[in-house]
């Protein structure tokens, strides 16, 4: 199969399946090897930068899925119905960066760490499919071990969970402080 | 002192803390641990929150912070190495985790703006993709299944299902449903006595088996004499029936047509 | 706006719209007339065709929908249809052997042997066809009997039912006076 029938291929299949498609799948379906077709990939991708597309390949962790590219966006909004935006609440924000920078963990970590219960929080991320259960934990009551999904991804913007904001500590002090004084300011308000 | 800010907005003790160390401008590695206190607890005064749970989430931190501020009071406690043992320092790490993962979900959100900017699409599986069953290879799918397997599994459900028979309901016996037939019945009894002429009641009942006879047979023998066709005779009670046939030949037929 | 980015434009939209978008629509959301936006869409047309696309632009009336190249519909197979591994589960080759042994029979036989439903074996079985209707019984609700197929035949290498190993008669008599009252039990009542 030659790489411009792959690609047509590979298009046909993410536009159908509108999901997020693994590797493993595409690379079975155009019959070539997992790295064979990441490259085909990633050259699509590049195509797709170029202008005069309006649809872009998103890679997360090890499955791509086609989307619009941003920029298309107030064109989208005149037509399309505006995606169900999930708003989360401070409380639930928090809860979810903790899952994302400490998973796999459990809700009694998560409580630790926040200093108050979190089961509301955690359940209304499991209802958003922004958290999934990955497991138990091999410990007394075998509690349940939490972590993000792919939707988590999609909708923070990330590749993979490598590729989530970097935790610096000297930044992050001084990030904190700014962050914080806004927050003070809203708050004084 | 006031409240400056309503006390909702803290999402929990950790976070009031955080609130009143920047407020007060003070290092969070070195926390005035006795004003931060006072504090604290001015708030939660306040706060009066009738959700327990809540309350009592307050009310731990509140408990370790005035834990913390009389072991201020004493003198250090050291470690084996000789280090004195700060008791704000399991507090303030505490109080940087929380506020490094605060700080990372407003980082988040801002990535969640970002990204919403991308739209979607739901599958659009073609019918014909989605109509197509794949053929299925029967040689594949039974590979390794020989007759003598599907035989052994034969043999194992049989046994099974022996198993599952219950041993003492089965030894009750089913019950059937009586095939009987009335008319033929009263027919049949009526011709006997009517053929014999003299017989005993005991002597039809053993002519065939069944309540059912048993019981059409006395009524059969009771229509009779109602219709004054036969004498009957019991020296007494539980002693046999002696039947005497007083009709003409022939006219049975009527009899049994009643209870058709 | 230029040509290229209407072009993008126009396939963002009809991306994320997933279904037919009439061409008012279209020309609202880029700004253009129809005779304009008709024009750049039938350009498109053009280029999807030529390129080594995976995807076409259908015109429907006065409507335009994103579909994919039909003869994309074999990789979309090996996609779209999990590698589902197709083997006998235990219950089906359970069923299988009763039917083969027990033929005709109706699944509610086969439920009163295995003390269990039996409607996905059965219906598995007729689909792969090992397992075919051979009528229906005289009783109330004319249930359907079942029995082996010639495929059946075939791939146990089996000239005819009666090649197939005996069970011990005695037991089988047990059985089946045992299998029988039920049944009749049950049409009786």
């Amino acid at each position: 199969m030659d790489r411009r029938k792959a690609e047509a291929a590979i298009e046909a299949i993410l536009f159908a399946m509108g999901e997020a498609v693994e590797i493993e799948k595409i690379a079975k379906a155009i019959e070539q090897d997992k790295e064979t077709t990441r490259k085909i990939i990633y050259h699509m991708m590049e195509g797709y930068r170029e202008e005069g597309r309006g649809i872009q390949i998103m890679e997360l962790e090890d499955s791509y899925q086609l989307c619009t590219k941003s920029e298309m966006y107030e064109y989208l909004i005149r037509v399309a119905k505006q995606p169900r935006k999930i708003v989360l609440s401070d409380v639930v924000m928090e809860t979810l960066s903790i899952i994302a920078y400490k998973q796999p963990i459990t809700k009694l970590e998560i409580e630790k760490i926040r200093g108050v219960k979190c089961d509301h929080a955690v359940n209304k991320l499991v209802e958003y499919e922004l958290v999934t259960e990955l497991g138990r934990l091999d410990a007394p009551g075998r509690p349940i071990l939490f972590g993000t999904t792919e939707a988590f991804l999609r909708h923070f913007g990330v590749n993979s969970l490598e590729d989530l904001p970097e935790i610096n500590p000297v930044q992050v002090e001084d990030f904190k402080a700014e962050a914080e004084e806004e927050i003070q300011m809203k708050l004084d308000v | 002192m006031g409240i400056p800010v309503k006390l909702q907005v803290f999402e929990g003790p950790l976070d009031l803390l955080l609130h009143l160390i920047e407020k007060n401008k003070v290092n969070i590695y070195d926390i005035p641990i006795v004003e931060i206190t006072e504090q604290y607890m001015e708030y939660i005064k306040e706060m009066q929150s009738e959700n327990l749970d809540v309350m009592s989430e307050f009310l731990v931190m509140a408990a370790t912070l005035l834990d913390i501020k009389s072991r201020m009071l004493l003198p250090p406690e050291v470690t084996e190495e000789g280090e004195e043992i700060d008791p704000r320092a399991e507090l303030v790490q505490k109080l940087l985790e929380y506020k490094m993962y605060k700080y990372m979900s407003y980082e988040l959100r801002e990535r969640q703006e970002d990204a919403a900017f991308h739209l979607f699409k739901e599958p659009t599986i073609p019918d014909a993709v989605k109509a197509f069953r794949e053929p299925v290879d029967i040689g594949k799918l039974l590979d390794g299944v020989t007759l003598q397997k599907l035989h052994a599994l034969f043999r194992d459900i049989l046994r099974r299902q022996d198993d599952r028979v219950d041993r003492v309901r089965s030894s009750f016996g089913n019950i059937r449903r009586e095939e009987f037939d009335l008319s033929e019945t009263m027919h049949f009894v009526e011709h006997y006595i009517v053929e014999h002429a003299n017989c005993r009641f005991r002597e039809i009942l053993t002519l065939r088996s069944g309540k059912m006879y048993m019981i059409v047979t006395f009524l059969t023998l009771l229509e009779l004499m109602k219709e004054g066709k036969v004498e009957v005779e019991q020296p007494e009670t539980f002693a046999d029936i002696s039947i005497r046939y007083t009709g003409k030949e022939g006219e049975t037929s009527e009899l049994s047509g009643d209870y058709d």
